[in-house]
């Protein structure tokens, strides 16, 4: 195994992190207190967070409509997304995106999208400017087991492949696309047989467990690195709540659901850490501490923020 | 008549057409058992099976070419595509094939299919769920375009829509759903092409469709409490425009103000309001003024976002303006 | 070998009268009686020959901008295509198509078409109906190697899978899109590769071969009949002509020309039906002579047809 | 000053630009030995080499992508998209994602690229390879349209474009690449938003822009003829509209015809003809005309589509019915 104490308590804290971020916005959502449409990425965290694990802030990500795991793996602020939630001045976006909405420049994060399978083609663009600047950085797309049935997954692997991108396509096919299962919407069992199409490694990997996110992750981001070019990496997973917050979920069997929740990551990982003596329960519980206060400032920060007003409708639509 | 909702209205249309004609089928994302994104196609899974209500993969392409092919050879389709904002996706197989198809083959293939678009802001669903594209499409010879403003027009146009042998894109407005109101029971069409006086007045036309009816009436209402009697003129139907409603009613007022919740440049209002301004503009005793969102996308936080759309007190100030 | 003499002369009959359909519209685009663009089929007709002989009129196929093959394999009018490549009032189109947009419903010809890779989900349409009203006819369409590229392609072979519809995707892989090399825009070999990204069949067959044409595509036919959905067929060809008339087609080795002309399809049938002794050279030499025939008359009917008028101009933008 | 044609104008536009920042690519497909598919980037690919003059595969969302994924990173991408008709292919990535980034994230992504794109009839391509969709352009809030009408108005806005923070949409008018004029030499812009007057008159305005300019000054001379002094207005911008330069006009004139080559409803003449009765309704002698192309598809056969593009004849017949 290649991970050592620091990155697995560190890919720990992060997953936790989403999760109890997401955990505070179903109670925000319900209480009314956060708009729109919220879609929870809670049972996949693993992906996001060991796929960033193998990034820095020079590399770049597009995210999707169930953005939030990736935005906090890749660094994102909570107190700014929180803001954003609220639709707060603010917020990472003034309040102008939401949920579905943010983008940090800094940090390499090229927008969560509410266009499924939109984001694919931009971190092909991202990728040709990586290597236009004889960087080694990479750019990755997150995207669902339904975005793969879009036209954008096939021309942006296709011209990331032709054109031998620093890019990472990752698959997190939580096997629904709303309420589409995936036997219903392909006709394939792995996503990862679409590599071939285009000359490319496919991998299919258990996203639920992290340690064989970040391996699989760092060979491909290696891969990319090395000039070699683009990977299809599948990760199989679970969307534990509906598709958005709101969806009771009923098209799912109850059994496979629970027989999913036991597999999910984070007591898995908590096991994992307790198991090599990486930690003990008192650190866990530091940790928790530890994010559970973060949460509490961001929803301090948002709560204390001013709405937007009338001069944020009209600005930033265009750049000076 | 039965009171129901718009989206039981619209569901109804559907419904009356598929029991009428085996033809017609309905497909989309999620339209199946989970009954649509916002429950607009609830129980007609359960109804006509897995056949004739079918759920697609994610591949706006495939679906708008299913529809197409589909009624190409003879059937007629009904489509959803789950946000008009979506649209984008598919826009070519729309406009270079399936709205062109009748033309450029001399006539030879006939393409009747309805595309259902929810559209609309209200929802803090932010930019890429809250759109109005209401131009893109009035802009494409060969397709047709509605847009109910109330449970009956919901239902009457989309039985006229599904049985025009035309593509018909079909505007569903979200934060109409839940209206409710008197729609006619059974087989009961509103004819494409025809628009609708919802409420009389001799002072001024405003001229709007969709959402922007009840917004219009509620501003007519405000502003007959200060003398001023506004006719609401509902389009319906945004292609083929109904220019004549349109002229009768400005000969009358001599006024028009035009709102709609699209961005304003570009929108279909600079349509109505080219129109009279050639062949009204002798009708005319004042500027035509247009009320509609600003040239933004939709922001997400409900404060912004209930500036961006047009709201009665907007309307009722353009209007004032003009006296 | 599952092909007769009878089929074997009519498969010649109908390439021939595919190329010279297209050697007089050669003649009559450089004579400026043909405007607009003109893309030619010279060198690719065993492909839309081999295909269409296994269908039969409720068939449907989804032509290109590369159509004349299509259309007269499928049994179109030479006098209503050359009325219509001339812009006369007479024309399957009534001049409003021109060369990319000739359809004839009757003969399940759902047109050629101007944008590429849209042929492929109305293809997937067309078999969606064969379905429905229970029938056994199925839809081909038809297609580039560079149209394989694009998310059409994806998109209209994922729902066809899935849906187990009646189609054949059957790619015309004459290695160039316009300028561009089959190896500078994928990266694979063999475009039937990608029928593994939907789990059906892809297969790869010399596209100058008729009759091995034809047994690939019976058999993808027989398949779609059954029930049992698509087949991505690819056939190995090459475009003879510039991409459109006035290309010289300077990017293209003319040791490569040179050598696919020698693959010819339509001598190397002449020869089988020599060899075969299915025709011997005075049968060769009257069906020329017929399909010359056909052609003069199909010139004279379009130069005698009128043009359109003004109410051409406004008709049929709406059906009744 | 040099005299070339509108073809050389634009691509020196872009050899200036590549030349003076590195930052600078072009991509689309055929762009690259090939030259373009009526040789507009010719030689380009000779003098920056593969790395920057980049051939796509036919994959048009791939290709927006590339451009507003470099874009966002800081590289300032011309992509073109062989023919605007095509655009529907690529449209959700243009207008949901690239027109979008800046606003919806506050700010904090800009979105620098130029989407050069031939438009227009007039050379029997038909229905797909002969379109102006001007509008539907114009009605996407953040990002800006360009329509040059001359070879130095080709240069200077290509300039301009590719220098300005936003996505810009070059539409380059097939039937100008041949035409010839002066050109200011080296680095030298047009800016962005400013109509010209290329006609001065005092009887009527003729408010255009691309290939029309050329139309309505052919129908300028003729109306001088006939004692009409025309005044011919190129918007040469589309968006954002330089709305004091059509009231300033109209002001002197108080007449006006819009003239374009899109189809009538819902094109951007409507968008100019609204701007004119709200705000320039009191300017006004007679009512807006606009002389444009049906409402129909884009005809092949020659006859057809002559009828189809507006000529000066239309243009002096609708100047004639204000007098
Ligand atoms: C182009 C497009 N089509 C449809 C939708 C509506 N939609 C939003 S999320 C979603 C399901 C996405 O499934 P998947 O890609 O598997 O991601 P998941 O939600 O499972 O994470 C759909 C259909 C959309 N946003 N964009
Ligand atoms: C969507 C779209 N993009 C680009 C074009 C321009 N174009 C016309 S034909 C062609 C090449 C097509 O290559 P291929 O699919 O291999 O077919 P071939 O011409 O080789 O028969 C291109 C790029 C188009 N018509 N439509
Ligand atoms: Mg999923
Ligand atoms: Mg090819």
């Amino acid at each position: 195994m290649k991970v050592d104490s620091v990155l697995l308590l560190g890919m720990y804290e992060s997953m936790l992190r989403i999760r109890q971020f997401e955990n505070k916005a179903i109670e925000l959502f319900a209480a009314q207190k956060v708009p729109g449409f919220v879609h929870l990425y809670i049972g996949e965290e693993a992906i996001a967070v060991g796929v960033c694990a193998c990034l820095g802030d020079r590399d770049y990500i597009t995210s999707t409509h169930r953005g939030h795991g990736h935005l906090i793996a890749k660094g994102g602020r909570l107190d700014l997304m929180m803001a954003e939630l609220y639709g707060r001045a603010s917020g990472y976006c003034h309040g102008k995106g939401g949920s579905m909405h943010i983008a940090d420049a800094n940090l390499g994060i090229l927008g969560a999208n509410g266009i499924v399978g939109a984001g694919m083609p931009i971190a092909g663009g991202a990728a040709f400017a990586c290597r236009y600047r004889d960087t080694d950085a990479v750019a990755v797309a997150f995207f669902g087991d339904g975005a793969s049935n879009r036209g954008t997954f096939h021309e942006s692997l296709n011209l990331a492949s032709t054109f031998k991108l620093p890019a990472v396509f990752v698959c997190e096919n939580n096997l629904y696309g709303i309420s589409n299962r995936q036997s219903h919407h392909m006709n394939v069992t792995d996503v990862s047989d679409r590599a071939g199409a285009y000359g490319i490694p496919g991998v299919t990997v258990d996203g639920n467990d992290v340690v064989a996110v970040y391996e699989a992750a760092s060979e491909a981001v290696a891969r990319a690195r090395r000039g070699d070019g683009p990977t299809l990496l599948e990760y199989k997973t679970w969307r534990q709540r509906g598709h958005f917050e709101g969806d009771p979920g009923t098209y799912k069997d109850p059994a496979e659901q629970k027989a999913w929740i036991a597999r999910d990551p984070l007591p898995r990982l908590e096991k994992q850490l307790q198991d090599f003596g990486f930690a003990d329960a008192a650190a866990i519980r530091a940790l928790h501490d530890k994010v559970d206060a973060e949460i509490a400032a961001a929803v301090r920060f948002a709560e204390e923020s001013r709405l937007p007003g009338a001069g944020d409708l009209l600005s930033d639509v265009y750049a000076a | 008549m039965t009171q129901m909702t718009y989206m039981e209205a619209l569901r109804d249309g559907m419904r009356v057409a598929m029991r009428s004609d085996p033809n017609v089928f309905l497909a989309g994302e999620d339209v199946g058992a989970f009954g649509g994104c916002f429950g607009q196609t609830k129980g007609l899974y359960e109804e006509f099976g897995p056949k004739r209500v079918v759920d697609t993969p994610i591949s706006e392409t495939a679906i708008m070419g299913l529809a197409t092919g589909a009624a190409a050879v003879g059937l007629r389709p009904i489509v959803e595509i789950m946000f008009v904002d979506f649209m984008g996706v598919c826009m070519d197989e729309l406009f270079n094939n399936a709205a062109k198809m009748h033309y450029m083959f001399g006539g030879k293939i006939t393409v009747p299919l309805v595309v259902r678009a929810p559209c609309g802001a209200g929802f803090s669903a932010a930019a890429q769920h809250s759109q109005s594209l209401d131009a893109w499409f009035a802009h494409i010879p060969g397709i047709k375009v509605v847009a109910p403003a109330t449970p009956a027009d919901a239902k009457g146009l989309m039985l006229a829509a599904i049985r025009d042998n035309n593509p018909v894109i079909y505007l569903e407005h979200k934060g109409l759903f839940g209206l409710s109101g008197e729609v006619p029971d059974g087989d009961w069409e509103v004819p494409l092409g025809k628009a609708e006086i919802k409420r009389p007045g001799r002072d001024v036309t405003i001229i709007t469709w969709s959402a922007m009816v009840g917004k219009a009436l509620e501003a007519a209402e405000r502003l007959a409490a200060d003398g001023i009697e506004a006719e609401v003129l509902d389009l319906r139907t945004i292609t083929p425009l109904d220019v004549d409603a349109i002229l009768d009613s400005v000969g009358r007022t001599s006024r028009a103000v035009i709102v709609h919740e699209e961005v304003r440049t570009a929108g279909f209002g600079g349509e109505v309001a080219a129109v009279i301004a050639d062949r009204g503009f002798n009708l005319l005793d004042a500027p035509i003024k247009r009320v509609t969102a600003p040239d933004t996308p939709v922001p997400f936080s409900p404060v912004l976002e209930a500036m961006f759309i047009p709201q009665a007190a907007d309307i009722t100030r353009a209007v004032k303006e003009l006296f």
